[in-house]
């Protein structure tokens, strides 16, 4: 026992020598970097009028068979006005981006229900442009009380465009109100 | 912003008032950082709350909400009383020095001007303008002694600003502010550079408009418009609600600023000689005499080959905003959620907005759609307006689903990753973004859904007919793949081309009026040249070192960088501050940033530096257009629980918009003590990062900022669950119990303020439980730009 | 950069000598509370770059994310809301890791390589070899590492050594709005802090002060205060070191141990060479 | 003829106090110093120890009280245990004779029952705070910072107590490892060490 004991604390006086530490796993493991390989695309952010730069990083090399999702998004360090620099929101955009509480379906509520039903979007384009030519066949103003011409639609509204772009928000006014003749067209910038 | 977010790194004070930079523009704000590490600029931070811009401020003034413009209007008189402002430039490029007609005046007793209807309760306004000379010119003095002349009715007008009344009106004591003052007031020597950054803390009150008024005339005071490091810049607030305004969107006005046509405007003719000015000074660019180039330019692009010069261009096409009474129906926000509110509307399209949460009043917003037989909405994420007709929503207004006969259509829309396109920020800088994955799903882009529901409708109207097809099958929809356009065509046509040689337009004055040429919006001439798509440049060299990046992207307009840069040299076109030069003039023509001025013009010729103005001179006597005066004039908050201590008599402002629905009730002190009022932060993005997990984690409920002695009145712990109700509503949420917000001492009297973040609701990650900001909030306008008053209403407070 | 087995340091845990034979730049953050706004954008740069799951968390009363630092939330931006001299004052500063030179969690650490120390600097922790004991955690004078339950081991911010070894700036150090996060060598930002304390110095702020604590050798991030006679407004230990507890456990409790333990043995075996044992009683006759 | 010192469950008791001690000497010995830690090796790796050392020790403490329970009347000290311990040089020079006569345990035994008792309450004490160190709020580290010292030097305590125990029972003492085995020892060997047992 004596002899045992004494076995015991030689093994363990000499044990880090004998038995030594495979020093290799002693790194740690610093984690490949995950935008290594990424395809970087330069966007904006979309949030407050700063307009940062950022770079929005996916996964694939844009080759046909990789669908690319979006694994990264860290600022712009070109960008002239927050150079690689972004906010607590622009940060987190990849959650903005990939978020399991976006819309991936066309949904349509019937009159007086509590709930959406899914439809296609050729059933929706083709009802809201029925709707849409019903409202304004019935309420198309086409003169005012003194008879001038004013060619004017007010029964059906228009907002939006805060967040898109000029491109968009140009379309948005020649379609309703140079070509539909929409009047109350408002935005963001009203409130 | 008439500078530019990089250009605030040159200012030597910043003052930052009417928003809080560094919680809502944390980016841009590092501008003011850069300046206070490099320059020791020092920050003042004028607000309410001790707030994140307050924390790293030099100086912070606490005021009480809505008393700004006494704050300015102190900031006016202790700068024209002490003298501390620059007289060159003021004689120069402003027009103080010219003279009012006989018969203006205001009424310090009443607090009204000149021509003020008590039973009507509006203003004749015709004594609010110059006196002209036989020519149609503003007469001159140019010693500015003349006691018509609009310095000395400017330093008449704001004597009653003393320190004393300030500190009596915003509750900061007559030591801090004198200590801002004194700071502020200093940039009106030439060698040094004031700026002043606002957001919705000054347009988010019924008297908005005037208060940036106030703040235009201090900053032309002390010379700091058009100048490097100074300027009065808007920070604004979504990515591209700059774009959003410069394109149109907006019931009054068309692309690049051009009013909408009335419908007393018959023709063409007709309309382009009402809203084309004519110049008030003989040395006056009158850049607006072009408006003819601009808007034919942009019915042609609107109406391509069918535009002629037989049908005007397709001007009968376009709607006119019809005529209501005396003036024209308003479409506003405020006035068109009541129009629908009353049944006047039947369809409504919406593209990435969510009017429930975001405007003003809630439950106003929610009866208005209930009315409505249909909705459509283009959307990221579900949310507050796509959901109105849920029982939880509905019970705000006690109504439930069967009761609602709204059709709704909730279309999957792309973000802005999945489309590419330009974004305008608030420097101004056009910025195409490239498209980095496709949307989720069936998602589809909103220019897709448009351009889909456009060719429907078209179609319907092409083989059935129907009222007024005419401008539907004649919209030029040129467009390669129609029903997805190529936003690089459409920003192709937004800045133009000749339609003779189909080149692309280089510079504002390519476009005419004759029918040559096609520009979407002038104001953005100049961003696709035939260099190419400019708003992809790139290249970020600085060569001035002054922050300017001249090719970086595109900077409307022309490719300018600080807006009324002419001023930033003296009269004989010599930087003020040589280390900071904006333009020179080296004898022939113009140096430095893209010149706001005709290039050429020699100092000598004394041409006015405001080219868009028709009096060539910044205005701080405004000749009209606003409807409330011509000077800036304190009044109070619509609900206010004091009274205007400068003339009780009219404690509001007089010509605030207001609508008499149910739910416009407004609050009185007696029963709703307690000044309130909203904000953001900067944690959250509006209404829709509650659907993100980090942004929900690092700010996850909502809150009231109660000040620690109003907690202690109404024995309230911090965390604790509390309820506010206003006369509109009442919404629950946790104390944060604050040292941050102090009661003032107004004209005596105590005043408790409170105040709440917006960006939770009834949709979204985590605890949402209904708390929307907008429930308590009124429908109060201002009458010039139709904004809410979603800052200073009146609240009571209690425990839950 | 860091990431190699040349490059170690100190790993914990182990008596022989660490193999870091290079010599590379010391890396260092450098905070600035003074232009800190609070804004978070450090906290979810950390939260996104590592893909750490969101923390549940209330609102209790604070612009605080959190009370404290968590196991997936490495970066916590500290708020205090005070008056200095009558002034109102609201503090903030960001809370992580802070790399110290000579770190008490690898002093504390049983677990061979569990912490590692590389010769730029950064501390980081391995999971592979942590025991999720804790000790570090009680061997960390500035309250860092977190135990995560489910797996048993602990977790702290990396200075994104993922990123610094291939050339990159630390992701929370990149998303910083205001600049009031820097990055480089710790000389250069010990520059940046003088020169920023001079500055705020100049502009009255008499005790203005360049925390990068002596007690641990100095910390891998160097933090520029405005009121250094008011630490613990920051959330800053006044003059951190190593506990006291746990350097007498390592240094003299350990070697007073095995001493003991083997002069017991020792004692024992020479006792039995010296008496033997007992004499036992003399058996007798089994009784009838 | 033999009789019975100790019961078949107070056997079960020491030997499983013995064994979940033995283990938690390994696995404490381990996280005590680097130069041990290749028992980890040994024992299953060190997130293995760190799972079972502290529900071990759990163990140990159980067994302990249950000692405790059953023999603090046997192992209260007495003014004999005193004397005898003023004795201890002749004990250890197996002067036995000179030393007065003692009961079922002598001085010794009593001391490191005592000292095995007390140290598992402090190792238990030092333990529970090292066992769940997050629950003790950063304000209160002194408390960590205590239970590390305290654990420590229980353990060097019991330690010393251990192999004194160890050393004494099964080579010193013919007999008593068999004592604890069997649980019987013969009447001359109880008369002989134990006089006063009755």
């Amino acid at each position: 026992m004596n002899a045992t004991r004494r076995d015991f604390l030689r093994i363990g006086a000499a044990g880090a020598a004998a038995l030594g530490f495979d020093l290799a796993p002693a790194r740690a493991e610093a984690r490949a970097l995950k935008i290594a390989r990424t395809t970087e695309t330069r966007s904006t952010c979309p949030y407050c009028s700063v307009s940062c730069g950022v770079i929005v990083h996916t996964a694939g090399d844009k080759a046909r068979n990789a669908k690319p999702f979006v694994v990264h998004v860290e600022g712009d360090p070109d960008h002239p006005i927050n150079q690689g620099s972004l906010c607590s929101k622009g940060i987190a955009l990849k959650n903005n981006i990939v978020n399991d509480r976006r819309l991936t379906k066309v949904l349509y509520r019937a009159p007086g229900t509590d709930k959406f039903e899914e439809r296609t979007w050729d059933w929706a384009i083709d009802r809201i442009a029925h709707l849409f030519k019903e409202t304004r066949d019935r309420t198309f103003r086409e003169k005012d009380s003194q008879g001038r011409t004013i060619n004017a639609l007010t029964s059906i509204g228009v907002i939006g465009g805060c967040t898109d772009a000029n491109e968009i928000n140009y379309l948005m006014s020649k379609t309703f109100r140079a070509g539909l003749g929409v009047v109350p067209i408002e935005q963001q910038s009203r409130i | 912003m008439t500078n530019g977010w990089n250009d605030i790194a040159n200012a030597d004070v910043i003052l930052a008032m009417g928003g809080n930079p560094a919680e809502n523009h944390p980016v841009g704000f590092r501008w003011v950082m850069e300046a206070k590490r490099n320059r020791n600029a020092k920050l003042i931070s004028v607000d309410p709350r001790f707030h994140r811009t307050a924390a790293v401020s030099d100086v912070y003034v606490p005021l009480r909400v809505g008393s700004d413009i006494a704050f300015l209007g102190g900031l006016i008189h202790y700068s024209l009383s002490k003298k501390r402002y620059n007289e060159e430039y003021v004689r120069h490029y402003t027009n103080a020095p010219l003279l009012i007609r006989e018969g203006y005046s205001f009424n310090e007793a009443d607090g009204v001007f000149s021509g003020w209807n008590a039973e009507t309760k509006s203003y004749d306004k015709s004594s609010w303008n110059y006196e002209l000379d036989g020519q149609g010119y503003a007469k001159i003095d140019e010693k500015m002694e003349h006691p018509r002349s609009v310095f000395q009715l400017m330093k008449h007008h704001y004597s009653r600003y003393t320190p004393e009344m300030v500190s009596k009106i915003c509750g900061c004591s007559v030591a801090e502010f004198e200590k801002a003052a004194e700071l502020i007031t200093s940039t009106y020597t030439p060698d040094r550079a004031g700026t002043i950054m606002y957001a919705l803390g000054w347009t988010h009150h019924s008297f908005s408009v005037q208060l940036i008024h106030a703040a235009a005339m201090l900053q032309l005071l002390l010379g700091n418009i058009g100048i490097a490091g100074g300027g009065l810049n808007a920070l604004r607030g979504h990515a591209n609600i700059q774009g959003g305004t410069d394109c149109g969107v907006a019931y009054h006005n068309v692309a690049g600023y051009i009013a909408m046509p009335k419908s007393d405007q018959t023709s063409l003719k007709q309309f382009l000689t009402a809203v084309t000015p004519k110049p008030l000074r003989p040395n006056s660019m009158n850049f607006w005499s072009n408006t003819d180039r601009f808007f034919v330019s942009q019915l042609k692009a609107y109406y391509g080959k069918t535009a002629t010069a037989a049908n005007e261009f397709g001007y009968q096409w376009h709607p006119k905003i019809p005529q209501a009474g005396t003036g024209y129906e308003n479409w506003s926000w405020g006035f068109l959620f009541d129009a629908m509110y009353a049944g006047k509307m039947e369809g409504f399209l919406n593209f990435g907005m969510n009017p429930v949460s975001n405007g003003p009043n809630s439950k106003k917003a929610i009866a208005a759609l209930s009315q409505l037989k249909w909705m459509v909405v283009a959307e990221n994420f579900d949310q507050e307006t796509s959901s109105f007709f849920k029982p939880e929503i509905l019970a705000t207004i006690d109504k439930k689903p069967a009761d609602v006969q709204t059709e709704v259509f909730l279309l999957p829309a792309a973000n802005f990753a999945e489309k590419d396109g330009t974004f305008t920020n608030s420097s101004r800088w056009i910025q195409w973004k490239w498209k980095a994955v496709d949307p989720p799903g069936l998602a589809k882009p909103d220019h897709e859904i448009i351009a889909r529901l456009f060719l429907r409708i078209r179609e319907l109207y092409q083989k059935d007919g129907g009222k007024f097809p005419d401008p539907i099958v004649n919209l030029n929809w040129w467009y390669s793949n129609p029903v997805e356009p190529s936003l690089d065509e459409v920003c192709k046509e937004i800045n133009g081309w000749d339609l003779t040689t189909g080149n692309q337009l280089e510079k504002f004055l390519d476009c005419k009026a004759d029918g040559t040429t096609l520009s979407g919006n002038w104001l953005y001439i100049g961003m696709y040249t035939g260099a190419g798509n400019l708003t992809q440049r790139r290249v970020n060299t600085d060569p001035t070192g002054l922050g300017r990046y001249p090719n970086w992207s595109f900077n409307w307009p022309a490719n300018r960088r600080i807006m009324y840069n002419r001023c930033s040299a003296d009269s004989k076109g010599k930087p003020w501050d040589a280390k900071r030069p904006t333009i020179a003039w080296n004898g022939e023509k113009w140096t430095g940033d893209v010149p706001d001025y005709k290039p050429d013009s020699a100092p000598e010729q004394g041409m006015g530096p405001f080219i868009m103005l028709p009096e060539g001179v910044a205005r701080f006597f405004v000749p009209g257009q606003f409807v409330e005066g011509p000077f800036s004039e304190h009044y109070e908050p619509a609900e206010s629980a004091v009274v205007n201590p400068l003339h009780p008599k009219t404690s509001s402002n007089p010509l605030v918009r207001r609508f008499s629905t149910p739910h416009d009730k407004l609050g009185e002190a007696k029963d709703y003590p307690i000044v309130c009022t909203t904000y953001r932060l900067t944690e959250h993005f509006h209404y829709w990062t509650k659907n993100n997990p980090y942004n929900m984690e690092i700010q996850p409920e909502f809150f009231i900022e109660i000040p620690e002695e109003l907690a202690k009145d109404k024995g309230i712990a911090n965390a604790q669950m509390v309820r506010i109700t206003s006369a509109r509503g009442s919404i629950e949420g946790k104390a944060m119990v604050t040292k941050r917000i102090k009661p003032l001492d107004i004209n005596g009297q105590r005043v408790y303020q409170i105040g709440f973040p917006i960006h939770w609701g009834f949709l979204g990650r985590g605890s949402q439980k209904g708390s929307l900001a907008n429930l308590v909030t009124p429908t109060i306008l201002d009458p010039n730009s139709f904004a809410p008053e979603y800052k200073g209403f009146l609240v009571r407070l209690e425990k839950v | 950069m860091a990431g190699s087995t040349l490059e170690l340091k100190r790993i914990s845990a182990v008596s022989t000598a660490p193999p870091g034979v290079r010599e590379t730049t010391v890396v260092s953050k450098y905070i600035d509370t003074t232009s800190c706004i609070g804004c978070k954008a450090c906290e979810v740069a950390c939260q996104q770059w590592n893909d750490l799951p969101p923390e549940v968390t209330v609102q209790f009363g604070t612009y605080q994310t959190l009370p404290d630092m968590t196991p997936s939330f490495w970066n916590l931006i500290r708020f205090e809301e005070t008056e200095v001299d009558g002034a109102q004052a609201w503090l903030m500063r960001k809370d992580q890791c802070m790399h110290c030179a000579d770190p008490g969690c690898l002093a504390a650490c049983p677990a061979p390589s569990a912490i590692v120390q590389y010769v730029n600097g950064i501390v980081d922790f391995n999971q592979e070899h942590c025991i999720g004991c804790g000790y570090c955690m009680t061997g960390c004078p500035f309250n860092v590492p977190k135990l995560n339950k489910t797996t048993s081991k602990v977790y702290k911010c990396t200075l994104c050594v993922d990123r610094v070894s291939v050339g990159l700036e630390p992701a929370c150090i990149k998303a910083c709005p205001t600049g009031c996060l820097q990055f480089g060598s710790k000389p250069q930002m010990l520059h940046l802090a003088e020169q920023r304390v001079a500055r705020l110095k100049e502009n009255g702020f008499a005790n203005a002060m360049v925390y990068d604590p002596p007690g641990v050798g100095g910390t891998g991030v160097v933090t520029v205060v405005a009121h250094g006679d008011r630490l613990a407004s920051y959330g800053l230990p006044r003059d951190p070191s190593i506990p006291l507890a746990v350097t007498l456990w390592k240094k003299p409790l350990k070697w007073l141990g095995n001493l003991g333990m083997i002069a017991g043995v020792v004692v024992a075996g020479l006792h039995y060479l010296k008496f033997g044992s007992k004499p036992e009683p003399e058996a007798k006759e089994p009784e009838k | 003829m033999t009789i019975e010192r100790y019961s078949f469950q107070e056997r079960v008791i020491h030997w499983t106090a013995g064994l979940t001690y033995i283990y938690l000497l390994l696995t404490g010995l381990a996280f005590y110093s680097p130069t041990m830690w290749w028992i980890a090796g040994m024992l299953g790796g060190g997130p293995v120890i760190r799972y079972w050392h502290p529900v071990a020790g759990l163990a140990f403490v159980a067994t302990v009280l249950w000692m405790y329970k059953a023999w603090r009347r046997d192992m209260r000290l007495s003014d004999l245990d005193r004397k005898w311990a003023k004795g201890i040089v002749d004990y250890v020079s197996h002067q036995d004779h000179k030393l007065p006569p003692v009961g079922k345990y002598n001085g010794g035994q009593k001391q490191f029952f005592w000292v095995m008792f007390y140290g598992a309450l402090a190792l238990l004490a030092s333990g529970m705070i090292l066992w769940w160190t997050e629950a003790i709020p950063w304000s209160l580290r002194w408390v960590r910072f205590a239970a590390v010292l305290l654990h420590v030097a229980a353990f060097l305590v019991t330690v010393a107590g251990f192999i004194v125990h160890v050393y004494m029972g099964t080579v010193v003492v013919k007999g008593g490892l068999t004592a604890m085995t069997s649980g019987k020892v013969t009447k001359e060997w109880a008369h002989h060490h134990h006089p006063l047992w009755k």
